[in-house]
């Protein structure tokens, strides 16, 4: 019942300023080792499990700066839902001292954690990424 | 002819007493109490005294003992009520019935008689204490 | 020993391997109170455990490809570390871990370690039972533990762990591993585990097993051991594991077949049992989940070395409701049928259980 | 009592339904909402992990024969079960799977929660590289199973909430039940304790404490209510007793006086009588002399002198009667004992706000004369004292003491005992102290007394040789002082002063 409330706050919010279509995107820092990454992997990192790029472990970012990537997030990248991702998370962190993904809930923190971390990794809306010069794209992880 | 005093606060028993003995041939004087008994002995000393016994303030016994004491020769017969004392003799220092009767015999009194007694037995009495 | 082996794990952390890499951390608390009824009684309690309030902290610290990884239990009644492992992350897919561990044969412990939380009935098999809780199989190493999947055919995975480390020595009391913060000065000898399982998928829980172990037990201060002048027990064991998990239902079993040898400076005995368990969990709507359990072994009237374990379990019957009534806590009800050497009891067991991340 | 039990039980039973209507919706609103959410939570979950294979799978096709395999992949999705809707869009083309599947049109939107947009199929696309360009695919999931489900549980949780309703009233009924039964028992068995059945034992027995402890007061109650009768009963029966015994002494003592009186009367009467008769008898017998043998008037005397004589034997008859009956013989006896005596019977009488004091030497105070009369004389000054304080109430005080020589007129010098009788009641004045010895003299109603006590009393001190003498003052009390004279050793009837005897 609430969720569906704050949906329908989003979309009357977003709906009119929305270009026609959005995508979100995987990022890295400019001069960051990783190149491409398939959609399994992605959803190791983000799951907590290690992902090693020349023998460096990626730290994987949540950006919860916007409700709607949240959403995309659990459909897309984890592909699961809120509370099996909670209860797999639990698991990995008990049996192997997983670490959960550290969790920014503005854009500009995403932002400046992928700056300050060459092996950090992240999703963002494809608009947002045009005026973060030091970031680049390694895939599209969803449009519409 | 004897001459005998008749001592009774009553004045109707006196002067029956009185006419009987007057038939009787004897002479007599009456008094109504103790004291006038005694005058009445002072100036004429009676043969015989017939006295009540319960009468006011001196009662009979006691005239008996002083007639005893000053003319014993007087000879005294005592009659008495019988019955009680009591609030109809308004005599309140009256002593009881029986006992004084006793009491008289005792104080002197030779002849008792208990009213109401009959004519021959006073005049008997009489005539037992004056024979002649 | 625990100083040096804080110093290794302090350099390895801070090695220029890892240099400019951000430290992270990881901190997960489960706590739960549990209260047990026992009715019905014609044996003395296996369980020492009686009203157990407990909190179990697991802590990483990761520096680049190092990783310090430690569990701390602390109940109403002990405060232990439990695991305290130093690891590198050698690959993609391999971790090398050194240091105090939970041996990996045993598949309940492997899974849920001293998590209440995360494990669906309050009680775990007597067979994968703690040292301290009259379990009677080797669970705490202090050794070398190296974890690694691989691909197998198509989507399967491969998944192994090999181990080897300090083993537990048996005592009047049980056994009694070796402890990392007071550290005994028994003579401790050496044991060796090994488990293989394949699953279908990355993530699936479901799949197969086989275990082995080795491990030399010495025996100490026994008043009457069953073999005169016993002073160690060689324990090898072999067992295999199934694990089925699927939206609705999830079925759980292993067996082990154990074959010991009693040693006295002049005679040795030999014997063996079987022990295993069978769970199945139907997750139920609400969030209720219904959890049954079978446990059983074979040949333990026989065996002279379950003889050390006078109060062990020989069948017992376990089954429950659990409702996550709560995101991220839980109450279970727990009704058991125990059958030890010498009688039997049940008892009922109510349970609050919660992650705190 | 049927009211009672049904009062209750309608307040309960409303009490129950206001609870109920409060609790049942919320409750019913929030659990089918966790129903509900369980259920989608775990569709969702499910379709998202197996739509993420399905793109896996199809990132993983290799470049040849592309559209062969993705067609083949599309089928097994549909042949799932679930998957309503497949499709891939590649750049311009879009293939769908060969299997037809009912026409569903897919909305702009992906869907993120179950039920959005209404429309009964959860989409999800998922974006897939291939090489140098993304490919997109599709998923239609049908969320009807689901919905059913959750309709279904929906049904369940109603008929739970309904049982719980049903339940919760016939609990209602029972309890009123159960605490009515009691209360009604309470007030029957109040209502036969009212109407006098005081001995049934109050016994309710019921699991409610505060009606258990209404019983018990109630039983305490009723009990003390049955000793409280039996007490009040037992003192109306003494007292009763009591007033008896007073009324019946009275009427002895007033027939004792009585008799006395009839003994003085008759004694008085009696001489009187003689002294009358003694002249009739006298004259008659003089006049019978007088008259000649034969004629009629001595016929008529003689007659008048039989008659006479009759009379005279008659009144010696009462005479010796009064004498026997009053005349004891004299003999010595202690003073205090008749008073004692006296004095204990009229504590019997004696209202309590009169106190009875005695003051007596110990010396035993000898006196010649019938000790009865001397308790006669006790209980008449006593009777006339205490009716003197009867209303105000207030102290009799009765004193005894040895007097040498008192200063009494009438009374011989010797030793003398006195009897004193004291009272504070409204005492006499002087027109009234005259006459009070007088007989048939008294200053009461008619019919309370006969008035002959106190000349009773001055016979009997009279007739022992004593004298009676009374002092009073009005308003303050009255005083009556009787001397008697002490007895010496020797025989009674001696000196005139110690006769004793008959009369009164």
């Amino acid at each position: 019942m609430r969720r569906l409330l704050t949906l329908i706050l989003i979309l009357c919010l977003v709906a009119p300023a929305r270009p026609a279509s959005q995508a979100v995107v995987l990022v890295v820092r400019a001069d960051s080792p990783v190149s491409e990454m398939d959609s399994v992997t992605v959803r190791k990192l983000f799951l907590g499990l290690p992902v090693l790029v020349n023998g460096r472990p990626l730290h994987p970012l949540r950006n919860r700066s916007d409700p709607l990537l949240d959403e995309i997030f659990f459909q897309q990248i984890v592909a699961m839902s809120q509370s099996s991702y909670d209860r797999q998370i639990l698991i990995g962190v008990n049996r192997q001292g997983w670490l959960r993904p550290v969790e920014y809930s503005r854009e500009a923190d995403v932002a400046a954690a992928l700056t300050a971390d060459p092996n950090a990794v992240s999703y963002m809306w494809q608009r947002d990424v045009g005026h973060n010069p030091g970031i680049r794209v390694i895939r599209v992880l969803w449009s519409d | 002819m004897a001459n005998i005093l008749v001592v009774d606060d009553e004045v109707e028993v006196c002067e029956a007493v009185r006419r009987v003995l007057e038939r009787a041939g004897y002479a007599v004087t009456v008094a109504s109490n103790a004291a006038a008994g005694l005058d009445a002995v002072a100036r004429l000393p009676p043969d015989v005294v017939v006295t009540d016994i319960i009468m006011p303030r001196v009662h009979g016994v006691e005239l008996i003992k002083i007639l005893r004491e000053r003319y014993p020769r007087i000879r005294v017969i005592a009659i008495s009520g019988g019955g009680s004392f009591g609030p109809l003799a308004y005599k309140p220092d009256a002593i009881s019935t029986h006992a004084y009767l006793a009491a008289a015999r005792e104080a002197g009194a030779e002849e008792i008689l208990t009213k109401p007694f009959d004519l021959t037995d006073l005049i008997a009495a009489v005539r037992r204490l004056l024979p002649n | 020993m625990r100083v040096s082996y804080l110093l290794i794990a302090g350099l390895l952390l801070c090695s220029p391997l890892a240099r400019g890499d951000p430290w992270n951390y990881e901190l997960l608390l489960m706590p739960s109170a549990q209260a047990v009824g026992t009715f019905d009684r014609q044996a003395p309690v296996t369980e020492i455990v009686d009203q157990v309030v407990q909190v179990d902290t697991l802590f990483t610290i990761q520096h680049g490809a190092f990783k310090l990884f430690g569990e701390y239990l602390l109940s109403d009644h002990e405060g232990d570390l439990e695991r305290f492992q130093l690891g590198w992350q050698a690959s993609q897919d391999t971790v090398i871990w050194i240091g105090r561990y939970h041996q990996p044969t045993s598949v309940w412990n492997h899974d849920h370690h001293h998590g209440q939380y995360l494990q669906t009935s309050v009680s775990r098999p007597f067979l994968d039972e703690w040292e301290d809780l009259g379990g009677i199989l080797p669970q705490h190493f202090t050794g070398f533990l190296i974890e690694s999947a691989h691909k197998a055919f198509g989507n399967w995975r491969l998944r192994t762990a090999v181990g080897g480390g300090l083993a537990p020595i048996i005592t009047p009391k049980g056994m009694e591993p070796f402890d990392l913060l007071h550290p005994d000065s028994e003579h401790h000898q050496v044991g060796f585990q090994a488990r293989a399982s394949l699953h279908p998928g990355e993530f699936t829980e479901s799949g197969l097993g086989l275990l082995a172990a080795t491990d030399e037990l010495p025996t100490i201060g026994l008043a009457e051991p069953p073999l005169p002048g016993l002073d160690h027990v060689d324990l090898k064991l072999v067992g295999a594991f199934a694990i089925y998990a699927a939206a609705e239902w999830k079925i759980l079993a292993t067996w082990y077949y154990a074959n010991t040898q009693l040693c006295s400076p002049i005679s040795t005995v030999n014997g063996h049992f079987g022990v295993g368990y069978v769970e199945a969990e139907r997750r139920l709507p609400h969030d209720l989940t219904a959890f049954l359990r079978w446990e059983g072994s074979a040949d333990a009237g026989q065996s002279a070395y379950l003889k050390l374990f006078p109060m062990m379990v020989r069948q017992r019957n376990v089954g429950g409701l659990r409702w996550d009534f709560v995101e991220r806590q839980a109450l279970t009800v727990q009704l058991s049928d125990t059958n030890t050497l010498d009688g039997h009891f049940k008892d009922i067991r109510l349970q609050w259980s919660a992650a705190f991340l | 009592m049927e009211r009672l039990v049904n009062s209750l039980r309608v307040r309960l039973i409303g009490v129950v339904l206001v609870i109920l209507a409060a609790l049942v919706p919320p409750l019913y609103l929030g659990v089918s909402a966790i129903v509900r959410e369980g259920y989608a939570e775990r569709f969702v979950n499910s379709l998202r992990g197996y739509s993420r294979l399905v793109a896996d799978e199809l990132e993983a096709l290799d470049e040849s024969d592309f559209d062969r395999h993705a067609v083949a992949l599309l089928d097994s999705a549909v042949l799932s079960g679930q998957v309503v809707f497949a499709e891939i869009r590649d750049r311009s083309r879009t293939l769908h799977s060969s299997i037809a599947t009912q026409s569903v049109n897919a909305p702009a939107r992906d869907d993120f929660h179950f039920g959005d947009q209404g429309d009964q199929v959860y989409f999800i696309t998922h974006t897939v590289n291939r090489g140098d360009h993304s490919v997109a695919l599709r998923l239609g999931f049908d969320e009807l199973p689901t919905l059913e489900q959750i309709a279904a549980a929906e049904r369940h949780v109603l008929i739970a909430m309904a049982a719980f309703v049903a339940a919760s009233i016939a609990v209602a009924v029972w309890l009123s039940w159960v605490i009515a039964r009691p209360m009604v028992r309470l007030q029957e068995a109040a209502q036969r304790v009212a109407s006098g059945d005081t001995h049934a034992q109050l016994n309710v027995g019921s699991s409610i404490r505060e009606v258990q402890e209404l019983n018990y007061h109630l039983e305490r109650m009723r009990r003390e209510l049955v000793g409280a009768n039996e007490h009040l009963s037992r003192e109306i029966r003494e007292r009763e007793v009591s007033e008896q015994k007073r009324l019946d002494l009275e009427r002895r003592l007033l027939h004792r006086e009585r008799i006395a009186t009839i003994g003085t009367l008759a004694g008085g009467v009696a001489h009187e009588f003689n002294n009358i008769m003694t002249p009739i008898l006298l004259y008659s017998q003089l006049v019978l002399d007088e008259v000649p043998a034969g004629d009629t008037l001595a016929d008529y005397l003689r007659r008048v002198i039989a008659a006479a004589h009759r009379a005279r034997s008659l009144v010696m008859r009462i005479l010796t009667f009064s004498r026997e009956m009053d005349s004891q013989q004299p003999t010595v006896f202690p003073l205090r004992v008749p008073v004692e005596e006296a004095l204990a019977l009229l504590r019997e009488i004696v209202p309590t706000n009169i106190e009875i004091v005695l003051a007596a030497p110990d010396e035993p105070l000898p006196v010649l004369g019938d000790a009865s009369l001397v308790h006669q004389v006790v209980i008449n000054l006593c009777t006339n004292a205490y009716e003197a304080m009867r209303r105000s109430g207030g102290r009799l005080t009765v004193t005894l003491a040895a007097v040498e020589n008192p200063d009494e007129p009438q009374l011989r010098a010797g030793l003398y005992y006195v009897l004193q009788v004291s009272d504070t009641g409204h005492g006499m004045d002087q027109t009234v102290l005259a006459h009070i010895f007088e007989p048939f003299f008294t200053t009461r109603m008619v019919g309370e007394g006969t008035g002959l006590g106190l000349s009773v009393v001055h016979g009997i001190v009279s007739s022992m040789g004593g004298v009676i003498t009374v002092r009073s003052t009005v308003g303050s009390g009255t005083t009556f002082s009787v001397y008697l004279p002490a007895a010496t050793a020797q025989a009674p009837a001696q000196a005139p002063a110690t006769a004793a005897g008959a009369g009164a």
